[in-house]
């Protein structure tokens, strides 16, 4: 195995997810895509602990955090949509311009 | 003419010892506190007082007249008074310290006395003047605020003190002209005098700086030491310096071309006319030029001539606008920036003792002549000399002091102006401006003539106005005569080559001084000279008698005598205002509308024009990425077109999604730039 | 390590295959017009991911992951998809808009930039003493030891979108509503 | 006490920070609450500030005192250093003041959409980064506690901004006054501190030259400041120029100051007006000149030329204007342009000159801003030509007025006298090595300029103040003065006479301070 098979596997999914996140219109689909980029991320942060054997294998806990942190964010963006969603019926990001003032 | 033989400094080999003046001079700095506190008194509880503050102006003159009389007293016969003291305020690094105080000399206790007695006079004066007008509390707060800035002023041992003064003598004199400023003319005579006066300060303020630089210090004893001892610092920019000085003295000793304000002002209450015109706002010129005359004596000696011709023009030209003023007011106002320039004049020239001898006198008589006049306007309730007349009857107190003060004014033998004028002449003489003198001479047969005008013109003939005028309550006509007597009889304490018992003269008073400097004064009266000016006086009289006296006086087509051009020339004023309103003018207009407009559309141009740029290259950016969007290319054209609205909007679009695409496009860039181009 | 090493290696066929799945379910992810569809390849990708984990000796996370995301998260995605109508239909105009050659622009400069600076960081190193997996204990102890404290702050970043969750989902009547509520 | 030492200055600086996330907590309905609250927290920061005045060792002013030096950023280098010297102290304790003014003013006034809540904690926000600013002995410190503030201050203008629609030359559509002036605000006040930024890095990396470790300390880079030369340290002097600039601000970099101030809610206008235009002017003392002294110089006529076309070219703006505000506004150009003016000269004299012009600006046109924004809440229009008569409709607003208006046109004997008169005093001997024939014709414009000022401020009261009343206001009953203003102005009136009377109140602390940093920069350094 070389690292660079993960990495760039990672590399992959990564901007898959980006492509999703800037062509769905769907606010929910916008989040599946951040949650592929994630996996990726967790995917790269393994793979480097594993090249490095880190004693306390730092890159798995960190991985941990990000994988908690991701649910805590689909949980408050899945909230967010729902809230748009009764307010305007529609879940399109791109019919969204709340934040600009 | 008595020519002493003695050169310019022998003069103070007569000066006699010195005293500090114990108490009186250590606490002198009561006088200068006194009216200020008084402001601030009558501002804050003036309102709530019996006679609305002016008890509390009144007791401040009073003190300062007490006390320094006093001075005035240890001052008088052998012994001088002498003394400075300065707290300092503020050290500035470079050596540079400012500082306030006060200095007791000659030349400052009789500025001292001159302002409290004048302004005693003319306070208890307002009292009456003023019952039942506006703004009573304000105007006493205001008019002790004029009389504790001009203490200030001439208590100052230093220069910068001196600024501070002057620009409160000028902060008081706005809000006094302008004290009925519901009418606009009233609010723009205050305006003007006060902006005269700050460009002038302009040059008063350089001036000050030059000096204190160069000295390291802003005291005038080490001015006056300096240009003693010809300093090699001082002496490269001494005449630099001296001329702005003398510039910022002419915005406030109203030399032409800087006297337009006086004339308006009139726009005042009389007694703040009166006390401007005496004590505290025009004398505060001459005076600068006295306390720094050793600057123009040894080192500034180039800048005299134009002095010189300032002063010159002043007396005589301005003399001439008085006689086609139809208000009483103004020939008065004209009258004393005539005088003026015969104070400037003789201080340019060398006398320094002749100047501030005439602004002695000067204070007294024209003080008295603006009461009398705001006593005649009192009764007629107006200001034109076309609805006076005859008022000798009615009005016999304000007649009679009126008539004093004229004869003064005009140099007749044995009043106090003939002594001062005739002084002045003497110095002209004797330090060779022969031409200058004579036209002194022509400027006292001026003088003369428009006074028997206005006295004509107001208390002969028939009464031309409405209603029945009556003479003026006493607590208006007593500070009347109380000027009188020494309008008649300051004369005597400058008399040539006469040294009172106990009193000494004039000369010796202000003979203390720290420094020696050159000044001369006559010895014997020059009779040939004294007789010259004496006719030219009774000339003009006559002629003003003759030519506006009864029955003439009665005719309503006064100024008959219209010269061709000098008379549309005199009756605009020489033009000046003219010029003056252009100049504003031209800066509020034109100068000011085109920064404007420069702000707008130039600096902010290109500021929104970056905007608008920035945005048009986001669009076209996007747009040219964007090929399928119909979007792009609708949005594409609004954006080239659309305004800054438009630009916020679009970077703000609230679009998450292309947040992140730029986002993304604009790490890419970074991470190539960085990797490949750095 | 030339592709003759690697080949000979069978687990990296194992990787080839499951990276192959991932990456397809990852396209599909981003690509299908339906949510739910979209959402289901979303599991696949994940437990490729997980896949992948294994592969790296990963034993914890990858289970933490077919738990946490497969199990939790993907139902919750499920909710949302259902409670807010998302597009389930065939229509692509409704799931994506227009502008879709940029992002691709976009995503494929990217993925072009980071495999260049894989590549050239890492060239061909490798993970050859990957057999050992990470015991469990390990990562309790870094958890609860060095990294408590993040561990207790990212507790409550989930208390608090707990919280958060339900305040902003939660429906605030208006007084009428309410009322109407009360009566019935 | 040595807990007071190591921790008033820090006091200062967050308490106000700590005040606004209490104040978070308190709901937003209980408005008074909130006021007592914040008013509580900023006087207490106040007296706190008074203190540590009283402390304050004035015969050692030229060394920082109460000075905390704790690694931060270790990283980087960079440490949480604050401490204050003579130059800080004064304005020190001027923002802690003006800030307890605008809580007490705005008790009562609150422009829509209201909010107090929001709007004071965006204000203790505020003034956690101006006090930062001034005690912050770190770049880096410096740069947060300098950026800090813009953000409250956005928020402020757009949204308690003017709401009128206003007309943008060069644009077709109208645009909301508020939103235009404070992106306009924000923008070229980010753009500024982009170039500031570099200029602080390139400073650290440089720093790092010369084998030892690199550093964002300002006393440590002054002492390095032998490292700085040539055409770096030129090109990084002009780009925390920039950043400084567009802050006080320098012609031509003003133009977001008229917007702004028009735009923003009075209480904006003030702390911008007077503590907030002081950020720049006071980092071109403590940063700028000191570390790079030799550059300064070179720099110094162009500052200079800025300085003097800014006081004309503010007066004369002033002359055009109709909105009293925005008058007011644009004289700042002119009083700043004295300070930089002042600056410039590189002298004891002018940057004293500068210290207490900043000091007299302060209290002096943030009291016109108070009264600007008064006026405006008694007509509803601030345009000069529909107002008149103010005098007589209220007297004593009328008269704090022409006060404030004498003050400010340099009226000596008040505060703002003695920053225009040093500064013309100190341009015409600037330092050694500098063209005096040109700083001295900087001189004589610049005192023109003062005719100028003198000439629209006189205009303004004639036109606001004197005259009878419009038929529009006539006979209309006005609210005088009430008893919060009177409480937030009187300490400003009593200020603008005590400096004015006194100026050894400000001068005394900063002029041990600046002949030391003038000594240590040119005599030491450049001969």
């Amino acid at each position: 195995m070389i690292l660079n098979q993960f990495l760039i596997l990672a590399a992959l999914l990564f901007c898959m997810g980006v492509y999703g996140l800037l062509v769905r219109r769907n606010a929910v689909m916008v989040l599946l895509s951040v949650e592929l980029m994630l996996a990726a991320v967790n995917i790269n942060l393994v793979a480097l602990d594993a090249l490095w054997q880190t004693a306390e294998a730092l890159g798995q806990i960190m991985a941990v955090f990000i994988i908690t942190i991701a649910a805590a964010e689909v949980g408050i963006g899945l909230a967010i949509i729902l809230l748009i969603f009764r307010n305007r019926r529609s879940a399109n990001v791109d019919e969204l311009n709340l934040m600009r003032w | 003419m008595g020519v002493s033989a003695s050169p310019h400094l022998a003069a103070e080999s007569a000066a006699a010892v010195a005293t500090t003046g114990g108490i009186f001079s250590e606490w002198a700095g009561l006088m200068l506190i006194g009216p200020i506190l008084a402001f601030l008194v009558i501002v804050l509880f003036g309102k709530r007082m019996r006679h609305q503050g002016a008890e509390v102006a009144i007791g401040a003159m009073a003190f300062n007249l007490v006390w320094s009389s006093a001075l005035l007293l240890l001052n008088m016969g052998d012994s001088g008074v002498l003394y400075e003291r300065s707290l300092e305020i503020a050290s500035v690094g470079g050596g540079l310290v400012f500082e306030l105080g006060w200095i007791v000399d000659g030349l400052s206790i009789m500025m001292y006395w001159v302002v409290a007695a004048v302004g005693l006079a003319v306070f208890i004066y307002a009292h009456g003047y003023m019952k039942g007008e506006v703004r009573v509390t304000f105007f006493f707060a205001a008019l002790s605020l004029f009389a504790g800035s001009m203490l200030v002023l001439v208590g100052s041992p230093n220069l910068v003190q001196l600024i501070i003064g002057w620009e409160g003598v000028g902060l008081a004199s706005y809000l006094l002209i302008g004290h009925h400023w519901e009418l606009k003319e009233n609010s723009s005579a205050a305006m003007k005098a006060f902006y005269t006066n700050k460009v002038a300060d302009v040059g008063l303020v350089i001036g000050v700086i030059i000096i204190g630089i160069t000295l390291g210090s802003f005291h005038f004893w080490d001015l006056a030491s300096a240009a003693a001892e010809h300093s090699a610092a001082l002496g490269p920019v001494a005449v630099a310096a001296g001329l702005l000085l003398f510039f910022g003295a002419m915005g406030k000793s109203a030399q032409f071309p800087l006297h337009i304000w006086l004339p308006d002002a009139m726009a005042g209450p009389t007694p703040v006319s009166a006390l401007m015109h005496a004590a505290t706002m025009v004398t505060a010129g001459i005076y600068l030029m006295a306390r720094t005359f050793p600057l123009y004596q040894e080192l500034a000696t180039a800048a005299r001539p134009w002095m010189i011709a300032a002063g010159t023009v002043t007396l005589f030209g301005m003399g001439l606008l008085a006689l086609v003023a139809d208000d009483i007011k103004r020939v008065l106002a004209y009258s004393t920036v005539s005088q003026l320039g015969y104070m400037m004049t003789a201080v340019a020239a060398g006398g320094y003792t002749a100047g501030l001898f005439h602004l002695f006198t000067h204070a007294f008589f024209k003080a008295l002549l603006f009461l009398g006049a705001g006593s005649v306007i009192h009764a007629v309730h107006s200001n034109n000399m076309s609805d006076m007349g005859g008022l000798r009857r009615h009005m016999p107190d304000t007649y009679r002091t009126f008539v004093m003060g004229a004869l003064a004014l005009a140099g007749v033998f044995p009043l106090s102006g003939f002594w001062s004028k005739d002084e002045i002449l003497a110095t002209l003489g004797y330090e060779g401006y022969t031409v200058v003198m004579w036209i002194a001479v022509a400027g006292a047969f001026v003088t003369a003539f428009y006074m028997a005008r206005a006295v004509a013109l107001t208390f002969f003939g028939e009464f031309r106005g409405h209603g029945e005028p009556h003479e003026s309550p006493p607590i208006m006509t007593r500070p009347l005569w109380a000027l009188a007597v020494p309008a008649v009889l300051a004369g005597v304490v400058n008399i040539p080559g006469l040294k009172l018992p106990w009193i000494g003269n004039f000369t010796s008073w202000l003979s203390v001084r720290s420094v020696p400097m050159g000044d001369h004064h006559a010895e014997a009266i020059d009779l040939g000279l004294a007789a010259a000016g004496l006719a030219a006086a009774v000339a003009g009289l006559w002629l003003g008698w003759v030519a506006f006296g009864p029955p003439a006086a009665d005719r309503t087509d006064r100024d008959r005598v219209e010269v061709p051009v000098l008379y549309p020339l005199l009756r605009q004023k020489y033009y000046l205002d003219h010029a003056a309103l252009g100049l504003v003018w031209v800066i509020r207009q034109p100068a000011a509308r085109a920064v404007n407009w420069v702000n707008d559309y130039v600096i902010d141009g290109v500021v929104n024009g970056v905007g608008a740029l920035c945005q048009r290259l986001a669009g076209l950016l996007y747009g040219g990425v964007d090929q399928h969007g119909i979007d792009g290319v609708v949005h594409g054209l609004s954006w080239g077109t659309s305004g800054m609205g438009g630009m916020i909007r679009r970077i703000q679009s609230g679009r998450v999604q292309q947040y992140a695409g730029l986002l993304v496009a604009g790490l890419l860039l970074l991470a190539v730039v960085v990797l490949f181009v750095l | 390590m030339g592709f003759e090493d690697w080949a000979a290696e069978p687990i990296n066929w194992v990787f080839l295959a499951v990276a192959l799945a991932t990456t397809v379910s990852g396209l599909r992810v981003v690509t299908s017009p339906n949510v739910v569809h979209a959402a289901l390849f979303l599991v696949a990708a994940l437990a490729g991911t997980a896949a992948i984990f294994l592969l790296l000796a990963a034993e914890f996370l990858a289970w933490v992951l077919v738990l946490v995301y497969i199990g939790a998260v993907i139902v919750l995605f499920l909710f949302g998809i259902m409670i807010t109508r998302a597009p389930t239909g065939r229509d692509e105009a409704e799931v994506d808009h227009g502008r879709r050659l940029p992002a691709v622009l976009v995503s494929t400069a990217l993925f072009i930039l980071l495999l260049w600076g894989l590549v050239s960081q890492w060239g061909d190193t490798t993970l050859d003493s990957v057999t050992a997996g990470t015991p469990t204990s390990v990562l309790a102890e870094g958890l609860l030891g060095r990294f408590v404290f993040p561990f207790e702050v990212v507790g409550f970043v989930l208390l608090a979108a707990l919280v958060g969750g339900i305040t902003i989902a939660r429906r605030d009547l208006s007084p009428a509503e309410e009322k109407e509520r009360e009566s019935r | 006490m040595d807990l007071l030492e190591s921790w008033a200055l820090s006091l200062i600086v967050f308490l106000p920070l700590v005040g606004a996330l209490v104040a978070l907590a308190i709901p937003k309905e209980r408005e008074e609450a909130v006021k007592q609250w914040t008013l509580l927290v900023s006087v207490v920061t106040l007296i706190l500030a008074v203190v540590v005045a009283a402390r304050f060792d004035f015969g050692a002013a030229a060394g920082f005192q109460f000075e905390v030096d704790v690694p931060w950023i270790s990283a980087i280098g960079a440490n949480y250093h604050i401490g204050i010297d003579g130059i800080s102290l004064p304005l020190l304790v001027l923002s802690a003041l003006v800030v307890v003014l605008c809580v007490i003013y705005s008790w009562q006034h609150w422009d829509e959409p209201r909010n107090p809540r929001a709007f004071l904690i965006l204000m203790m926000i505020l003034a956690t980064g101006m006090n930062g600013t001034f005690v912050a002995l770190d770049l880096v410190l410096f740069f947060i506690f300098f950026e800090l503030v813009l953000l409250p201050m956005y928020f402020m203008i757009g949204i308690w901004g003017d709401r009128t629609m206003r007309k943008i030359p060069g644009f077709r559509k109208e645009v909301e006054t508020r939103l235009y002036a404070a992106i306009k605000f924000f923008i070229f006040t980010l753009f500024g501190s982009a170039f500031m930024l570099l200029g602080f890095l390139a400073l650290y990396f440089k720093s790092g030259s010369g084998g030892q470790q690199s550093t964002f300390d300002i006393p440590e880079l002054i002492a390095r400041g032998h490292l700085f030369e040539g055409t770096f340290a030129w090109l990084v002097f002009g780009a925390m120029f920039l950043g400084f600039a567009v802050k006080v601000p320098m012609w031509p970099f003003h133009t977001w100051l008229p917007d702004a101030h028009t735009a923003a809610p009075t209480v904006g206008s003030v702390l911008l007006a007077a503590i907030l235009l002081k950020l720049g002017s006071y980092a071109f003392i403590r940063i700028a000149i000191p570390i790079l002294p030799d550059t300064a110089r070179d720099w110094a006529p162009a500052i200079a030329v800025l300085a003097v076309i800014g006081i004309i070219y503010g007066s004369l703006a002033c002359l055009a204007q109709t909105d009293v505000k925005r008058l007011i506004a644009f004289s700042s150009v002119g009083h700043m342009g004295f300070v930089m003016l002042g600056i410039a000269t590189l002298t004891e004299v002018g940057i004293n000159a500068a210290i207490i012009g900043m000091v007299a600006h302060g209290l002096i046109t943030g009291l016109l801003f108070f009264l600007a924004g008064s006026i405006h809440h008694r007509y509803h229009t601030r345009e000069m030509s529909r107002l008149g008569g103010n005098l007589k409709l209220m007297p004593v607003m009328g008269g704090i007025l022409g006060f404030t208006a004498m003050a400010s046109l340099g009226l000596p004997g008040l505060a703002g006298f003695w920053g225009e008169f040093m500064a013309l005093l100190g341009s015409y001997q600037p330092l050694p090595g500098l063209s005096t024939s040109f700083f001295r014709t900087a001189m004589v414009i610049g005192a023109i300029g003062t005719v100028l000022t003198a000439g629209y401020m006189l205009w303004m009261l004639q036109k606001v103040n004197l005259g009878e009343p419009s038929s529009e206001w006539a006979g209309k009953e006005f609210q005088d003065v009430d008893r919060y203003e009177m409480a937030a102005w009187a300490p400003l009136i009593v200020l603008i006479v005590a400096v004015g009377v006194y100026p050894r109140l400000v001068l005394g602390a900063t002029t041990d301070a600046v002949v030391g940093l003038v000594e240590t920069a040119f005599r030491a350094v450049g001969g």
